[in-house]
C-alpha cells in the first residue's frame, strides 16, 4: 500500500474525486471521461458482455478485473471499434462513439493494448516504436516524398521513443526486429508503443502478464507519472498486488456483468468479489495452506 | 542442496556434481534462433527424478528458450540433453512426447481451429484410451473447460485459453513436465489452483520444470530454483533460499508484495 | 555454337523493353505484397487495363495518343478502387484468389466476342502507338559489341528506363517515410496499427493505387514496344512471372525488381538460346529432345531454376535473410 | 511428290451457276418454279424443279443474283418452312453455288411434323444443373485436396493442378499405352497419385519445410513446380488431347429433362462417396483431428505427440489421390490434355476459397456452387464468360462473407 | 557480301554480320512456330514441313551454292510472351526470313517487329483477314489461304446438303469467329439458317453447357470451328445424343483429323469437313516421317513446307539472300511463269533463266499484293465408319471477292 506520508498530487486529486461515489456498480462519477450504456455483445447463446452502466473516473487509474471469461477482453473490443455490439451505446469525452471505427477511435484519445500481443515482427522495434506518433506529417503520401517536410518531426518523434524504451528496458533491443522479442519484451513493447499515441485515456489489457516483477515495479512508477500527467488509464490485471498498489477506482466484471465497483480495499473485501474471483487465498502475499504444507512437508523429507 | 546459501553457478564442478544421476539434465546448451545469434550460453540445468524445478529471469533472459531447447523446438549448437541417460539433443517433439515429456508452450499454446474437447483429446494423442479418465479429471480441475466443451478454442479468453494449454498438458500425463508460464492471464482464484495442482502432480512422481514470472509462488512451491540471465543460469538454490536472497530479490523479484 | 549470339541475345534482354515492362509491373507489385502484404495476384489486370485503355482510346476512338495514356492512367486507378472495396477486407491468402478472379474477369472482357466491336477481341488490338513512334529522335541503330537495339526498341527503352527512375525514386522516398512505415506495418498486423488510430483501409487503398499506377506504366510499355494489346497476355502466368521477378529481386528492396527481372529475362533468353543450338549441333542428342521439344525443355529449366534460387536463396538477391527466417510460421 | 494433284476439282469444271435440291423430309419435291434474275432484276433464267428435286441455273459470270421460289407451285400440303422464297446471294468465280429452300409440311394438315422443336427451358435447366454437379463434384475432388495441403502446412499449392493432370494422365497411359482396363487403370492412376502426393511430400517439401522455407517462398516455388511438371508432361506427352481406349463418348441415356452418360452417374456416384468418406473422417477421425490440430498450431501439434511431417505426408497423400482421381475423371468426362489440370486450377482455387480456406466442407459446398454458377450463368451471360459468372459469384460471395461460407472469423485481441 | 569467304556459316563472325540482315550468302530460315502454349500440337507437323524442306533444298545444291539454314524458336501463345524473345533470337541471329506464327493473335504481336528490321515474315497458318489490309511495308506473306473461302465453301457445303438449321461451335479467338463469320454470311445468304452460334473459351475447363445451348436450339446442323479442344466437345455430343447421324456434323482445318481407333468405331461416320489446300499426299506424309517420325497429325505442314521452298525460289531468282532482295522475288515465283512443282525443277528453270510459277504441295499458291494466296483450293471431305477422313472433292475460288 502506497505510503501515507508522500501521497502524490495524482492520487490525493483522485482519492478527493472519488471520495463521494457510491462503491455500487454503475455508481456516476463526478467527470467521467467513458460512460457505457446498455453495451450488450453476445456469441451465439453465450452473452459475452451485458454492461448496464458504467463509468470511468478522468484522470485516474482504473482497474478492470474479473474472473477468466468475464468478458473484459470483449468490453474493450468494443468500446475500441474492434467488435461491435448487438446493443449498447458509449461516449469518450462527451462524444459518442458507437460504431466509430478503431483508428478513429484511437485518433480520439482512446488507445488500447492486446492481451495477445500484436508486436510488428518485421519491424525494427524503434519503428514499432515511431508508428505510434500521431498526427504526423510523413504519414501522408505526398508530403512523405518530400523528407525536408517531416524530418523535424521524427527526429522528435524518436526522442520520444527512445526515453520510453529505455523505461522498458528495451533500448538494447531498439535496432532488433519485433518478431525477436520474447513473451514478456512483446508486452512491454505493446505498452510503450501504445503511449506513444499520447492519448487522453489508455486501455490496458493485461499488461504485466508474463513480465517481470523487478521490471513490473519499476514499469507501474512509469503509469503513475502517467496519472500524474493527467491521463486516464483503465487496465485489466489479475495481479492483485499491482492492482493494490495503483488504482484509485476498481470495476469487477463477471459474466459479462459489473457485480461491483469501489476503492481497491472495499472491492477486494466483497465477499461476492472474493466469491467470484479472487477465491478463498485472495490475498496474493499470503501462502496458500495447502501449498506450505505440501511445501514444509517436501522440505522436511529432503533435509533429512 | 544444501541450504547454505545460494551459490553461484559458476560454480560449475559442483553443480555437475550435483547433477548426477538426474533425470533430466541439460549441460553446456548453446542454443539460439537466428544464424550467428547464441541466446543460451553454456546453459546447465538438471531436474532430478519427482523434483520440482522453477526458472525465474528477466524478460528475454533465455527462459522460453531453453524450454524449447529441452523440447527440441530450438536448433541445439553444442551441447546435450540428456533424459534417463539417454541423449535426446535435437530430437523431433513428438518423439519426446512418447518419452514421456510434456511440454505447455508460452504463447501460442491451443489449437485455435479445434474445440476445447478436441484440443484436450489431442493431449491424449498417443494414448486414446485414456481420454474418458483425463478428460473427467480436467474438467474437474477446469469447470470451465468442461462446461464449453463444444466451443472452439480460438474464440477462447486469455485465461480460459491457458486453462485449455494446461488441460493438454495434464491430458498427458507426462513423466517429465514443462511449463511455460503456466499462471499468467489467469485470475488469482484460477492461479491458485495451478500450482497448487502443480504441486500435487508434482507429488505424484512426475518432474516439473516449470518457467515462472509470478516468480514468488513458484519459489514457493519449487524444491529448487534456477535464476537464469542473458542465457546463463546465474545462481541455483532451493525455493526458499532464492526467495529470500536479497540479490534475487532486488534484481528479479523486486519488492513490491512486501511494501 | 554461336555465342555471340546467344550471349548478344541474353544481354539484350538484360535492357530491353520487355524486360523493362515486367520491371515496372514487379516495382507496382512490390509495393502490393514486398511493402503492403497485400497478396495481389490480379496485377496484369493493371497492366492490361493501362495497355487496352490506351489502344482502345486511340485505336477505337481515334483520340489522340496523350489523352489515351491518361485514360490508361486513370484505368488503372479505377481498377484498385474496384479491385479494393470488395477485397481489402479480405484475409491475404483470401486475397490472393479473389484478385485472381478478378484479373481473368478483365482479361476474359477484354476476349469476349460481346465486346469486340472495342477491344478487338481475341486479336487484341493494333496501330495505336503510331503517334509515340513519331517522337522517335533515334534514326539509326545502337549496337555496343554484340548488343544491337533498333531505333524503334531504343525509343522504347529510352522512355522506359526513365520510367523506371521515376518509379523507384518514388517506392524509395515513399517507403523510407513514416508512410512507407505504415504501410510496412499493416504487412505485418492491420489490427495492430489500427489500433495506434491510422486508417488501415484507407493507406492499402493508396497502396493498391500507387502500385497499380506503377504497374501500368509497364502496361503502356508493354504495349507500345510490342505496337500490340492482347488479351491472353495479361493472364495469369503474367502475374506469376511478376511474383518471381519480386521474390527473385528480394521482396521489399527498392532495386529488387529491377534486378529481379534482369535476371529472369537473362536466363529465359539464355535457355532458349542455348538450347536449340545445342540440339542442330548435335550437343543433344535428339532421341533425349528434338527442336520443337526444345520450348518445353525450356519452361522445364527455368520452373527449376526458381525452384532452386527460391530455396537456396529465399531472400532474393537483396532480402536480408533474418526477415526471411522470421516469416515462418 | 509430284503425284499431288489437285485432282478432281468437278465443282470447277462446271463453271458458274445456281443449285439446289427441294425435298419434303426425305422426298424429293418436283415441279417447283424457281426464278433466277440479277442484281437489278433482270430475269436469268426460271427452271423447275426435277423428279429427284433437283435444279440447276448456270449463270454467265460471277456476281450477285436473285433467287425466288415459286409459293405457288408447292405442292398441296407442302410449304416452305423458313419463309424465306426470295434469296439474294453472290456466285463466285469457277464454282457452283449452292441454295437452300427448306420444305416442311404446312401446318395444320395434319400430317406430323417431322421434327419437334429444341427442348424446353426446364430441360436446359436441369442439364445445366447436372453438369453442374457433376463439374461441381470432379471440381470438388481435387478441391478437397488442395484445401487438407493449404490447412496443414499453409501452403497455396499452385502445382495442384499438375496433380489432376498426373492422374489423366498415369491412367491414360496405363489403359491405352499399356492396355489394362480402364477401370484397373483408374484406381492404380489414383493409387499412383497417392504415391507422387506422398513422394512429392517426403523427398521435396517436407525437406523444405525442414529448412524452414517460408510459406509465400513455398507458394512460390510452387509455381515453378508447376512449370516443371506441366511442361515435363507437354515434353512426354505431347500436346494434343488424347481420349482413353474404353468408354470415349458413351452415348447418354434418357432421365426425364436430361440425357447422361452412364459413365458419368457411375463417376458422380464414386465421387460423393469418396467426399464424404474423406470428409467424415477429417470431421470424425482422431487422424482426422490431428490434421487440423497440425493446420493451426504445427509446433503445439508436435508437443503433443503428433508427427508433424507424418500428418502432412499422409495429407499429401490423399490430396495427390483425390486430384488424380478428379484428373482420371475429367480426362473420362472429356479428353485428356497436358493443360487439363491448369485449366481447372483457376476454379479449384475459387471452390476452395468460397467454402472457407482450409475446411473440408467448404471445399466441397465451394465446389457445387462453383460448378453450378458456370453453368447456370450461361443462361443470361454467353458461354465463353461463364468463368466470369463463377468468378463474380465468387467475389460477391466474399464480399458478404469475407471468411468464405464455411469459413470462421478469427477473434480479434 | 562483305564476308570473306573463310567464314564458316555456322559460326559467322559478327564483323562479317555487320551489315543489315542477311547478305551473308547464307540463307538463314528461322521458325517461329508454336512448341509450347495452347497450340503446342500444331507445332510438330510445322516444323516437319520446314525441315523436310530445306532437306529437299540442301539436297539440291542449296541456295547461291551453301547450304540453306533453319533455326527453330518456340512462338508459345499470347499467354506467355514468348515469342517476342523468340523474334529478338531471330533477328539476332540475321535470319532472313521468319517462317510463322501459327496463331494470328501471335503474328500480330511479332509483325511489327519483323517488319520493322526488314525481315521477310511468312505465316503457314495465319487465316486472319487481318492481315491482308495490316501496313506490313510488303513484308509479310502467307500460305495459308484466308478464311473467307474456307467460310465460303464451308457455308456452301452445308446448304448443298440441306441443312436448314445450323448450329456453330466457335472456338474464341481470330481465327474461330473469322471463319464463322464468313461461313455463317454463306450459310444465310444460301437459305440457312444459324439458330445458334456458341463461342467457346478454348482454354475453358470443360464445354456442356456450349452443348447445352446447341441442344435447345436443335439445330439439322452442327459445325465445328475450332481446334484441338474439338475432342473434348464430341464426346459431350454423342452424350447429349447429338451424335453424327441424328445431327450432320461439320468440321474445318483446324479440327478435322484422322481420329482414328481414339474414338469408337462410327463416331464420326457421315460428318464433313473442309480443308484448305490441296491434301497432304501420302508420299508428302510418308517423307515428313523421315525427318519426324512421331508425327501423328499434318496440319499445315504443306504450307510450311511451301513457305520455306518459295523463300528458297525467290532467293535463287533474286541471287542473294537479303531479304529486301528476294523480297521482290516471292510474288514472282509463285506466279506467272513455267509451272514446277519442285524446288529442283524450280532451280533449275531459274538457272535457266526462265520465270518459274511454283505450285506446292498446299496448292497454287498465286501471291497477291496483300501477300495473300489469290487463288486456293479446298479440299471437302468425309469421315467413314474408321473416323477417318477421305476426299470428296476439291473446290478452288479466288479470294478475293
Ligand atoms: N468470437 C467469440 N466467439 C465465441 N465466444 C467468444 C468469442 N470471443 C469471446 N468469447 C467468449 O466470451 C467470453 C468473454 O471473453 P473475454 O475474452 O472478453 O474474457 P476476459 O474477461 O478477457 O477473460 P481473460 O481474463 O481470461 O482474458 C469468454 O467466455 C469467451 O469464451
Ligand atoms: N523466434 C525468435 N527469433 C529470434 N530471436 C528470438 C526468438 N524468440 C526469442 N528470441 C530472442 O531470444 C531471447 C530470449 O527469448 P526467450 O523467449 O527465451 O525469453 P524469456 O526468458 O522466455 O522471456 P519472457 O519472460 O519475456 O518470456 C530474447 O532476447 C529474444 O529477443
Ligand atoms: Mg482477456
Ligand atoms: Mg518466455
Amino acid at each position: 500500500m502506497a505510503d501515507e506520508t508522500t501521497v502524490a498530487p495524482g492520487v490525493a486529486r483522485m482519492r478527493e474525486a472519488l471520495k463521494d461515489v457510491p462503491h455500487e456498480p454503475g455508481a456516476p462519477k463526478p467527470d467521467p471521461i467513458l460512460v457505457a450504456d446498455k453495451v450488450v455483445r453476445r456469441f451465439g447463446g453465450l452473452t459475452a458482455v451485458s454492461v448496464d452502466h458504467v463509468e470511468i473516473p478522468r484522470g485516474g487509474i482504473t482497474a478492470l478485473i474479473g474472473p477468466n471469461g468475464a468478458g473484459k477482453t470483449t468490453f474493450f473490443n468494443l468500446l475500441t471499434g474492434f467488435d461491435k455490439p448487438d446493443e449498447g451505446d458509449w461516449t469518450f469525452n462527451g462524444k459518442p462513439l458507437a460504431g466509430v471505427p478503431a483508428h478513429k477511435v484511437a485518433n480520439q484519445g482512446m488507445v488500447r493494448t492486446f492481451q495477445l500481443t500484436k508486436a510488428l515482427s518485421r519491424l525494427k522495434v524503434i519503428d514499432n516504436m515511431r508508428l505510434g506518433g500521431t498526427g504526423q506529417r510523413g504519414e501522408k503520401f505526398w508530403q512523405s516524398l518530400i523528407p525536408a517536410l517531416w524530418r523535424g518531426q521524427e527526429k522528435e518523434i524518436t526522442e520520444r521513443a527512445d526515453d520510453l524504451l529505455a523505461r522498458f528496458k528495451l533500448d538494447a533491443k531498439r535496432e532488433d526486429f519485433a518478431g525477436s522479442l520474447s513473451g514478456g519484451q512483446r508486452k512491454l513493447l505493446e505498452m510503450a508503443r501504445a503511449l506513444m499515441v499520447q492519448p487522453d485515456m489508455v486501455m490496458l489489457d493485461e499488461p504485466m502478464a508474463g513480465v517481470n516483477p523487478a521490471l513490473t515495479q519499476s514499469l507501474l512508477g512509469h503509469v503513475k507519472d502517467l496519472r500524474e500527467d493527467g491521463m486516464t488509464v483503465l487496465f485489466v490485471e489479475h495481479d492483485m498486488d499491482m492492482v493494490r498498489d495503483i488504482s484509485d477506482w476498481v470495476i469487477v466484471m463477471a459474466q459479462g456483468k459489473v457485480i461491483a465497483e469501489g476503492t481497491p480495499d472495499t472491492v477486494m473485501a466483497d465477499p461476492r468479489v472474493i466469491d467470484a474471483y479472487l477465491g478463498a487465498h485472495h490475498d496474493g502475499t499470503e501462502h496458500d495452506p495447502d501449498v506450505v504444507a505440501a511445501l514444509e512437508a517436501e522440505g522436511e523429507t529432503a533435509d533429512e | 542442496m544444501s541450504d547454505e546459501s545460494s551459490n553461484l553457478i559458476g560454480d560449475r564442478s559442483e553443480h555437475l556434481a550435483a547433477a548426477e544421476g538426474a533425470l533430466v539434465r541439460a549441460d553446456d546448451l548453446i542454443a539460439g534462433y537466428l544464424p550467428g545469434v547464441n541466446i543460451l550460453n553454456n546453459c546447465d540445468l538438471y531436474a532430478k527424478d519427482g523434483e520440482l524445478v522453477g526458472i525465474i529471469g528477466p524478460n528475454g533472459a533465455g527462459k522460453s528458450t531453453l524450454l524449447k531447447a529441452l523440447f527440441g523446438l530450438v536448433n541445439i549448437r553444442s551441447g546435450d540433453v540428456v533424459l534417463r541417460g539417454e541423449k535426446i539433443t535435437n530430437l523431433k517433439a513428438n518423439k519426446l512426447v512418447a518419452k514421456g515429456i510434456g511440454f505447455v508452450p508460452q504463447t501460442n499454446n491451443v489449437f485455435g481451429n479445434l474445440t476445447i474437447e478436441e484440443n484436450l483429446e489431442m493431449g491424449t494423442f498417443l494414448r486414446p484410451k485414456r481420454f474418458k479418465e483425463r478428460f473427467e479429471f480436467v474438467s474437474g480441475l477446469f469447470p470451465a473447460l468442461g462446461q464449453r466443451r463444444k466451443q472452439r478454442a480460438g474464440s477462447l479468453s486469455g485465461g480460459e485459453r491457458q486453462m485449455v494449454a494446461m488441460g493438454r498438458a495434464l491430458m498427458m500425463e507426462p513423466s517429465v513436465l514443462l511449463l511455460d508460464e503456466p499462471s499468467a492471464g489467469l485470475s488469482p482464484a484460477m492461479q491458485d489452483e495451478v500450482f497448487f495442482r502443480t504441486k500435487q502432480i508434482n507429488q505424484t512422481g512426475v518432474t516439473v520444470i516449470m518457467v515462472e514470472q509470478n516468480a514468488r509462488r513458484c519459489l514457493q512451491i519449487c524444491d529448487r530454483g534456477y535464476v537464469l540471465d542473458q542465457g546463463r543460469n546465474a545462481y541455483t538454490a532451493s525455493g526458499r533460499d532464492l526467495m529470500h536472497d536479497p540479490k534475487v530479490i532486488e534484481l528479479y523479484l523486486g519488492t513490491l508484495a512486501r511494501a | 555454337m554461336n555465342w555471340d549470339i546467344i550471349f548478344g541475345v541474353s544481354l539484350e534482354s538484360l535492357f530491353n523493353t520487355t524486360m523493362i515492362a515486367y520491371a515496372l509491373a514487379a516495382i507496382g507489385l512490390n509495393v502490393h505484397f514486398g511493402y503492403t502484404g497485400l497478396l495481389n495476384f490480379g496485377q496484369s489486370a493493371f497492366l492490361g487495363v493501362a495497355a487496352y485503355g490506351l489502344a482502345m482510346t486511340v485505336a477505337t476512338f481515334g483520340a489522340p495518343f496523350w489523352l489515351g495514356i491518361v485514360i490508361g492512367l486513370a484505368g488503372a486507378v479505377v481498377l484498385a478502387l474496384l479491385l479494393g472495396i470488395p477485397t481489402l477486407r479480405l484475409r491475404a491468402d483470401y486475397l490472393a484468389i479473389v484478385t485472381i478472379a478478378a484479373a481473368e474477369i478483365v482479361r476474359l472482357l477484354f476476349r469476349s466476342v460481346s465486346l469486340s466491336e472495342w477491344t478487338g477481341g481475341s486479336d487484341g488490338l493494333q496501330s495505336f502507338s503510331d503517334d509515340f513512334y513519331k517522337l522517335n529522335p533515334y534514326s539509326s541503330p545502337l549496337k555496343i559489341g554484340i548488343v544491337d537495339f533498333d531505333p524503334r526498341e531504343l525509343w522504347v527503352m529510352t522512355i522506359g528506363w526513365a520510367l523506371i527512375g521515376i518509379s523507384l525514386l518514388i517506392v524509395f522516398l515513399a517507403m523510407r517515410s513514416p508512410w512507407g512505415r505504415v504501410i510496412k506495418a499493416i504487412r505485418e498486423d492491420e489490427d495492430a496499427v489500427r489500433s495506434l488510430g491510422k486508417n488501415v483501409v484507407s493507406y492499402k487503398m493508396q497502396s493498391l493505387i500507387l502500385g497499380g499506377v506503377l504497374g501500368s506504366l509497364g502496361g503502356f510499355i508493354f504495349a507500345l514496344s510490342r505496337a500490340a494489346v492482347q488479351p491472353d497476355t495479361y493472364g495469369t502466368e503474367f502475374t506469376f512471372y511478376m511474383y518471381t521477378i519480386v521474390i527473385l529481386g528480394g521482396a521489399a528492396r527498392v532495386f529488387g525488381p529491377v534486378v529481379g527481372s534482369m535476371i529472369f529475362w537473362f536466363l529465359l533468353a539464355f535457355i532458349n538460346a542455348v538450347l536449340p543450338a545445342a540440339i542442330t549441333q548435335g550437343y543433344i542428342p535428339t532421341w533425349l529432345m528434338t527442336p520443337t521439344q526444345a520450348g518445353a525443355v525450356g519452361y522445364i529449366l527455368v520452373g527449376a531454376g526458381l525452384v532452386l534460387l527460391l530455396i537456396y536463396r529465399p531472400q532474393g538477391i537483396f532480402g536480408d535473410r533474418k526477415e526471411v527466417m522470421l516469416d515462418g510460421r | 511428290m509430284t503425284s499431288l494433284g489437285l485432282g478432281a476439282t468437278s465443282a470447277l469444271a462446271d463453271g458458274e451457276s445456281l443449285q439446289g435440291t427441294l425435298v419434303n423430309g426425305s422426298q424429293p419435291v418436283a415441279g417447283v418454279v424457281i426464278k433466277v434474275s440479277d442484281e437489278s432484276g433482270g430475269p436469268i433464267g426460271q427452271v423447275t424443279s426435277g423428279a429427284d428435286g433437283k435444279w440447276s441455273v448456270p449463270v454467265k459470270s460471277a456476281g450477285t443474283y436473285k433467287v425466288d421460289l415459286d409459293t405457288t407451285t408447292l405442292p398441296q400440303g407442302v410449304t416452305l418452312t423458313n419463309n424465306r422464297p426470295s434469296l439474294t446471294l453472290t456466285v463466285f468465280e469457277g464454282a457452283a453455288r449452292n441454295v437452300l429452300f427448306p420444305l416442311g409440311a404446312a401446318a395444320g394438315t395434319g400430317e406430323k411434323k417431322p421434327q419437334v422443336a429444341g427442348t424446353s427451358t426446364f430441360d436446359r435447366v436441369s442439364g445445366l444443373v447436372y453438369t453442374g454437379i457433376h463439374l461441381g463434384l470432379i471440381i470438388a475432388l481435387a478441391a478437397l485436396g488442395l484445401s487438407l495441403i493449404f490447412g496443414t502446412m499453409g501452403l497455396t499449392n499452385f502445382a495442384h493442378g499438375e496433380l489432376v493432370t498426373f492422374g489423366a494422365l498415369g491412367c491414360f497411359l496405363l489403359n491405352v499405352t499399356i492396355g489394362l482396363p480402364l477401370v484397373v487403370s483408374a484406381i492404380l492412376a489414383v493409387v499412383l497419385g497417392g504415391a507422387v502426393g506422398w513422394f512429392q511430400d517426403k523427398i521435396f517439401w517436407g525437406w523444405l519445410r525442414n529448412r524452414r522455407t517460408g510459406l509465400i517462398g513455398m507458394m512460390i516455388i510452387s509455381i515453378g513446380v508447376a512449370l516443371v511438371f506441366r511442361y515435363l508432361y507437354l515434353y512426354l506427352f505431347s500436346g494434343d488431347t488424347r481420349q482413353y481406349a474404353e468408354y470415349v463418348a458413351q452415348p447418354g441415356i434418357d432421365l426425364g429433362p436430361i440425357a447422361v452418360a452412364p459413365k458419368n452417374l457411375v463417376m458422380d456416384v464414386v465421387a460423393i462417396v469418396v467426399l464424404i468418406l474423406v470428409s467424415l473422417a477429417l470431421t470424425m477421425t482422431r487422424l482426422g483431428k490431428a490434421t487440423r490440430a497440425v493446420s493451426t498450431n504445427p509446433s503445439l501439434a508436435a508437443a503433443s505427440g503428433i508427427s508433424v511431417d507424418a500428418i502432412i505426408r499422409l495429407v499429401w497423400t490423399i490430396g495427390g489421390a483425390l486430384a488424380a482421381l478428379s484428373g482420371v475423371m475429367l480426362g473420362l468426362f472429356q479428353g485428356v490434355n497436358y493443360q487439363m489440370g491448369f485449366q481447372i486450377l483457376l476454379l479449384v482455387f475459387a471452390a476452395v476459397t468460397l467454402g472457407g480456406l482450409g475446411t473440408a466442407f467448404g471445399a466441397l459446398v465451394g465446389s457445387l456452387v462453383i460448378g453450378l454458377a458456370t453453368q447456370l450463368s450461361t443462361l443470361w451471360i454467353p458461354t465463353e464468360l461463364k468463368n466470369v459468372g463463377a468468378l463474380v459469384v465468387l467475389i460477391v460471395i466474399i464480399l458478404f462473407r469475407p471468411q468464405g461460407i464455411l469459413g470462421r472469423r478469427e477473434r480479434i485481441g | 557480301a562483305c564476308s570473306n569467304d573463310s567464314d564458316e556459316p555456322a559460326t559467322g563472325s559478327s564483323s562479317g554480320a555487320a551489315t543489315a540482315a542477311g547478305g551473308d550468302g547464307v540463307l538463314k530460315i528461322g521458325t517461329l512456330l508454336p512448341q509450347t502454349g495452347s497450340l503446342a500440337f500444331l507445332g510438330p507437323p510445322e516444323f516437319a514441313g520446314v525441315k523436310l524442306a530445306v532437306k529437299d533444298i540442301n539436297a539440291a545444291g542449296g541456295v547461291l551454292g551453301k547450304d540453306v539454314v533453319e533455326s527453330d524458336t518456340d512462338s508459345g501463345d499470347t499467354s506467355t510472351d514468348i515469342a517476342s524473345q523468340s523474334v529478338n533470337k531471330l533477328l539476332a541471329e540475321k535470319a532472313d526470313v521468319i517462317i510463322g506464327a501459327a496463331s494470328s493473335s501471335v503474328s500480330l504481336t511479332v509483325i511489327d517487329k519483323i517488319t520493322g528490321a526488314g525481315v521477310v515474315q511468312i505465316s503457314p497458318a495465319n487465316t486472319s483477314d487481318q492481315f491482308t489490309t495490316y501496313n506490313d511495308k510488303g513484308l509479310y506473306y502467307r500460305t495459308a489461304p484466308p478464311d473467307v473461302l474456307q467460310g465460303r465453301v464451308l457455308g456452301d457445303l452445308v446448304v448443298a446438303d440441306g441443312n436448314a438449321t445450323v448450329g456453330l461451335l466457335v472456338m474464341q479467338d481470330a481465327y474461330g469467329t473469322g471463319l464463322a463469320k464468313s461461313a455463317r454470311a454463306a450459310i444465310e445468304s444460301g437459305g440457312g439458317q444459324v439458330v445458334a452460334e456458341e463461342v467457346y473459351d478454348p482454354k475453358a475447363a470443360e464445354f456442356s453447357s456450349e452443348v447445352g445451348k446447341i441442344k435447345a436450339a436443335n439445330p439439322q446442323a452442327i459445325v465445328m470451328i475450332g481446334f484441338d479442344e474439338t475432342k473434348k466437345i464430341v464426346p459431350k455430343l454423342v452424350e447429349e445424343g447429338l451424335t453424327s447421324k441424328a445431327k450432320k456434323w461439320y468440321f474445318v482445318d483446324g479440327n478435322l483429323s484422322n481420329y482414328g481407333s481414339e474414338f469408337p468405331k462410327g463416331t464420326f461416320q457421315g460428318a464433313k469437313g473442309t480443308l484448305p489446300g490441296a491434301a497432304a499426299t501420302d508420299d508428302f506424309k510418308k517423307q515428313l516421317l523421315t525427318v519426324d517420325p512421331a508425327l501423328k497429325d499434318y496440319s499445315y505442314s504443306a504450307e510450311s513446307y511451301d513457305a520455306t521452298v518459295l523463300t528458297a525460289l525467290a532467293a535463287v531468282a533474286a541471287k542473294s539472300d537479303a531479304p529486301a532482295d528476294f523480297n521482290k522475288q516471292l510474288a514472282a515465283v509463285s506466279k506467272g511463269g513455267e509451272k514446277c512443282k519442285t524446288f529442283k525443277d524450280c532451280k533449275a528453270l531459274l538457272d535457266a533463266g526462265k520465270d518459274i510459277d511454283y505450285d506446292g504441295v498446299s496448292g497454287p499458291i498465286e501471291w497477291n499484293d496483300a501477300g495473300d494466296p489469290s487463288e486456293a483450293s479446298i479440299g471437302i471431305y468425309q469421315y467413314g465408319a474408321d473416323n477417318k477422313y477421305t476426299n470428296l472433292t476439291y473446290q478452288s475460288g479466288k479470294i478475293s471477292g
